[in-house]
């Protein structure tokens, strides 16, 4: 398996997602630079989080225009594994891999906390293993992760089981208080109608080595390994 | 001097000197080292090296009396930031300065930009930022103008520090009256540096490129440094357009390209341009090398038309460094930056004659000796008094206060000052994980990042009770450098080495520069006794509003390191059914405590004592009990006392507690009092009796307290229950107080 | 030339900052105000160019605007 | 009745947006753009009152812009 991780000028978690693939699950990892086209042979592509171009249009709307993500959509359309974190979910919506946008949050606050989520979706290459309905923690830290679709659009993603994560409370319930920035049925994460595209506003990568307190987040990139390698 | 005299400049005179900040004998002082009257871009230049924010004139004599030698210390106070040793070849490189009067003009983009230039001046010695904290004061917040600047100071150091892609893993805020109409804003950041990869402001080699990169000069903050050197007042609106707008997203490509380009051999020395612009990074260079340099201003990358050599000299736009290149790598160091996307130009080179010379369309417009003017800048032994107000406070006798009965109402409302009560509304505004470094989040006594090419963490603090350095300055300032060092302690790191930023009223006036030179007493021996040496930092005087100043507020910032970074304690209890004990001597402090503000209203009498023998055996003690993870958590005992301290403890795991004492004081004053050198340390059964030897070892006085039990917290004396309250009532309060009214 | 594009959201997604603002300036005694809807305007430069309609109204859609959320208006100046 | 408050930064003051988004289009083969500004619109839904247009001046000074950096102008519509 070979992982690239995307690195937009403004990205800032592109360190944070190399370090977890190459260090914690010793992958081979490499840095695929936005100015270019070639993807170095990879079979996993993250867009990791940040503040792509500084987010200065709509969050990740910049980053949708530069020439890697040519071969990412292309590479994507051909069942290559693609995971957008955070900013890297805003470039996904952007693209149109992904349904849907991520507005400004309820409370037009930054927030960085630990949230809980409830699994939604065991199927896809990235969560095989989390268990159907398992509660997991992990971190968000976004000015824009409130997710909008039409109400179409969510029919659709429900139907399709395309829903990954929810925001949810200590106990699992998706009521409102549990959804820290207003997103439509307290969606944190999707996947695409195929399932090799999962776009998440939490962090994964923040939660995924042992000294951190919290190893929620390590399955996303063990799934993906496994499933790579032909595993599961 | 045709092209100087195409851009139609007044000629300089004493009235034209003065109205740029400079005073008569500084003017004449200036006549005196060129020999000759300046011209116009002359004095602006002079008047902004010589302002109080660049030159330190009043502060210098007195900050020469800090320690700054010791055995970690790699880079001491006069680069742009500090340096110390962490673990071999890994430094930490870090300093904070301040952004007072900006954020109080334009709190967002005040506060940003001070976040902005304090990432430069640390990413300019080779260091990447991994974390960043900030102390802010304002006033309280029963004011909507506060809760407007608190809004925007905070959203302002979010938008900047989370775009760029640094955690801002801690801080502090204190709110009082004295900071209504003039608000603290102090900025700190830390990068790591291997040892050999240092970089310096240096300008040498005679015909060496000098280099400008980074973003177009604008009109943005000219003359902002004079305006940091003045007392605040009505006119101060009309200086508005000084306002810099800060651009993250440019920051961190500056960021990520100087530091490709450090890889390499291309450069020389390199320096951001804060303060004064071009200006000060110029003469810097040039003086730090005894060397000269040419300026072809023409070449500097402008954003407005039509700008001039005075309005590029002063200009403080954001987001620009000057570099001094190999002469044959200039296309080298091109290259990297045009790969960021930023502006480059080739804007001088350098010289060996001890001038900076400026240059217009190949025309000299200005010539001044860099090293006389940096060097022999005015330098003020101004006299000091000590104010009445000191012994009008001092003339308090506790014993005399008022008793209350109601004790568990009492640690309510403490848990609701808005100095006490949680910060979550601000820390939750920043992103303190990015990074995937932070070990311990915002809500610890200290915050603590591990660094992955090494077993060891970083611990940092930032401290300062400006109520303490009111009723005593020399007190105060020892207590800020001793609390943040506790509090780095608590967390089992050694307390290594302080930078700190000095927010001060106006030094013109003898009781204000008495507050400072008796803080400034007070840190010192602080720093003596701990040995953690002072490695940079920042004055900022004149923060005083209509003739008002604000507290002495001697700011000051720890950095200590844990050995492994595993062992890493954090201040929440952790399990039931462990030992509580309290370790240090309680003396019964009330004083200029948080209680009395908060139950009495009253601030007076004198800061509770320094005890620096005490507080290094405490250090000591509990770098060493961590290490052999003897201990389940510790949190010192600090603003509002042992009761506030202990309540915290239970929050974050709901565990409860009960204590118990067999005392002879009031009660309140048992539950309350702010005495220095304590702490409260949580121990398992299994561990306590190697934790009583390891106390006893120390020399530390202690008491076993009680227990880690329910979801109340107990606190009884002499049998008697001084205190029943429930944790989640307790919680909510501490959580809401702030929160509550920023809504 | 000066062109502008205003793009605001459409009408059936929810505004929060419309909203905060509508919150705050009842608090502040502007009753008068019914709703606030905020949007952006783009002030363009341009130079000459063959089929410039065209061409910003493209610019537009693929990226001053996200036309899943957002409805846009092309005004061109002097 | 329906207003609208433009609020766009001062000339001389930095738009790091405008700019972003100028490259970005320069890379994107629009190169006809010389120059992108970044502004706001707030569309207000109000009432008949008194003083309407000294309270909307008032309400753009104080909450819609902030006179420091950014300066604005009104357009009252049907
Ligand atoms: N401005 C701030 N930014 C980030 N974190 C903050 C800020 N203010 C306070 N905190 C965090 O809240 C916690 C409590 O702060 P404080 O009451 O100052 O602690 P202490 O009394 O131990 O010095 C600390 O973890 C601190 O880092
Ligand atoms: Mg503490």
């Amino acid at each position: 398996m070979k992982a690239g991780v995307v690195v937009f000028p403004g990205s800032n978690c592109d360190h944070d997602c190399y370090h977890v693939l190459k260090h914690v699950l010793e992958v081979d990892t490499v840095f695929l630079w936005h100015k270019e086209r070639d993807l170095k042979g990879v079979d996993f592509i993250v867009l990791p989080g940040g503040f792509s171009y500084g987010d200065y249009l709509r969050c990740g709307a910049i980053a949708s225009h530069s020439e890697i993500i040519d071969s990412v959509v292309e590479f994507a359309e051909k069942g290559g594994l693609v995971l957008g974190i955070c900013n890297g979910f805003q470039v996904l919506t952007e693209t149109r891999l992904l349904p849907g946008a991520l507005l400004r949050n309820r409370d037009l606050k930054f927030i960085c906390k630990n949230v809980n989520l409830v699994v939604s979706n065991v199927n896809t290459p990235f969560t095989r293993f989390y268990t159907p309905g398992e509660i997991i923690k992990i971190p968000i830290a976004h000015m824009d992760g409130n997710y909008f679709i039409d109400e179409k659009g969510l029919n659709e993603l429900i139907e399709n089981e395309q829903v990954v994560f929810r925001y949810c409370s200590e106990t699992g319930e998706t009521f409102d208080d549990a959804n820290p920035n207003g997103s439509v049925d307290n969606i944190a994460g999707i996947v695409n109608k195929k399932g090799n595209v999962l776009g998440m506003m939490p962090h994964p990568e923040r939660c995924a080595e042992e000294i951190l307190g919290n190893m929620d987040g390590f399955h996303i990139f063990n799934s993906v390994k496994k499933y790579l390698k032909g595993g599961i | 001097m045709s092209v100087y005299n195409s851009f139609n400049y007044p000629d300089v005179d004493e009235k034209i000197a003065k109205e740029m900040g400079l005073k008569t004998e500084e003017y004449e002082l200036a006549k005196k080292i060129l020999g000759r009257n300046p011209n116009y871009i002359e004095i602006g230049i002079i008047s902004s090296m010589w302002s109080e924010h660049c030159s330190y004139k009043s502060s210098k004599i007195h900050l020469k009396k800090l320690p700054t030698q010791g055995k970690c210390v790699v880079q001491g106070p006069g680069e742009n930031a500090g340096i110390i040793e962490i673990d071999g070849d890994i430094c930490a490189c870090f300093k904070v300065e301040s952004h007072n009067h900006p954020s109080y003009i334009e709190p967002y983009q005040g506060a940003a930009t001070g976040v902005g230039g304090i990432l430069r001046d640390v990413f300019t010695m080779g260091a990447r930022p991994v974390a960043a904290m900030n102390s802010l004061r304002f006033g309280t917040l029963d004011n909507d103008e506060t809760i407007k600047i608190m809004d925007g100071v905070v959203a302002g150091i979010a938008g900047y520090g989370n775009c760029f892609g640094v955690p801002t893993v801690g801080g502090e805020v204190f709110f009082d009256e004295c900071y209504q109409k003039n608000p603290l804003v102090n900025a700190f950041a830390l990068g790591i540096v291997k040892k050999d990869k240092i970089f310096l402001a240096k300008a040498e080699g005679v015909g060496n490129p000098i280099i400008y990169v980074g973003a177009k000069t604008g009109r943005d903050g000219i003359h902002g440094a004079t305006m940091a050197s003045e007392e605040f007042s009505a006119d101060s609106e009309s200086k508005r357009p000084n306002v810099q707008i800060g651009d993250p997203f440019k920051e961190k490509l500056l960021l990520e390209a100087c530091l490709e380009l450090m890889k390499n051999e291309y450069i020389i020395g390199i320096q951001d341009m804060g303060a004064a612009g071009l200006t000060s990074s110029s003469f810097e260079m040039a003086s730090k090398s005894g060397s000269g340099v040419k300026l072809y201003l023409d070449k500097v990358p402008v954003r407005e038309k039509g700008m001039t050599p005075y309005e590029i000299m002063l200009s403080e736009s954001q987001e620009r460094m000057l570099m001094v290149a190999k002469k044959g790598f200039e296309e080298k160091v091109i290259e990297i930056f045009k790969k960021w996307d930023l502006d480059v130009a080739i804007i001088g080179e350098v010289t060996d004659d001890g001038f900076v010379r400026l240059f217009w369309n190949g025309e000299e417009v200005a010539f001044l000796p860099a090293d006389p003017l940096s060097n022999n800048a005015p330098v003020y032994d101004r006299p000091y008094k000590k104010p009445e107000y000191i012994e009008d406070l001092r003339s308090f006798s506790p014993l005399k206060l008022k008793k209350i009965d109601d004790l568990n109402t009492c640690l309510f409302n403490l848990l609701n000052s808005q100095n006490i009560a949680s910060k979550r509304w601000v820390f939750e505004q920043y992103d303190y994980m990015v990074r995937t470094n932070t070990v311990v989040i915002p809500g610890s006594d200290a915050a603590v990042i591990r660094i992955k090419e090494s077993r060891k963490g970083i611990a940092l603090s930032s401290d300062c009770n400006p109520r303490y350095c009111y009723v005593n300055p020399k007190k105060g300032g020892s207590l800020a450098v001793v609390e943040a060092a506790r509090n780095v302690a608590m967390s089992g790191a050694k307390p290594l080495a302080i930078t700190n930023c000095l927010n001060f009223g106006n030094p013109e006036k003898p009781e204000i520069m008495w507050q400072f030179v008796e803080a400034l007493e007070g840190m010192k021996e602080a720093c003596l006794a701990l040995d953690t040496p002072v490695v940079s930092g920042n004055v900022s005087f004149y923060n005083e509003t209509e003739g008002k100043g604000v507290y002495p507020t001697p700011t000051i910032v720890m950095v200590g390191a844990i050995d492994d970074v595993k062992n890493t304690l954090k201040s929440s209890f952790k399990s039931f059914n462990s030992h509580i004990i309290v370790v240090g001597k309680d003396k019964y402090e009330i004083g200029a405590s948080e209680y009395l503000k908060v139950c009495h209203n009253l601030v007076a009498g004198d800061a509770p004592e320094v005890e620096l023998d005490a507080e290094k055996k405490l250090i000591d003690f509990m770098v060493d009990a961590s290490g052999r993870k003897l201990l389940n958590s510790a949190h010192d005992i600090s603003e509002g006392g042992f009761a506030v301290a202990l309540a915290e403890m239970t929050f974050e795991n709901e565990i409860g507690c009960e204590v118990s004492f067999n005392e002879d004081v009031r009660d309140d004053f048992l539950l309350f009092s702010e005495s220095q050198a304590r702490a409260i340390i949580e121990v398992s059964s299994l561990n306590l009796e190697k934790v009583e030897e390891l106390l006893k070892k120390y020399g530390l006085f202690y008491m076993i307290a009680g227990k880690t039990v329910g979801n109340f917290i107990s606190i009884r004396n002499k049998g008697r229950k001084i205190i029943d309250v429930n944790i989640l009532a307790a919680k909510y309060i501490y959580e809401n107080a702030i929160k509550g009214k920023m809504q | 030339m000066k062109i502008k594009v205003y793009v605001k959201l459409k009408e059936t997604v929810l505004d929060p900052q419309g909203e905060a603002i509508l919150q705050s300036a009842k608090r502040n005694g502007y009753d008068f105000i019914d709703s606030v809807r905020v949007g952006k305007i783009f002030e363009l430069e341009v130079s000459k160019t063959e089929n410039l309609n065209e061409k910003i109204d493209e610019i537009s859609k693929k990226m001053l605007a996200n036309p899943i959320i957002e409805e846009y208006s092309i005004e061109v100046g002097e």
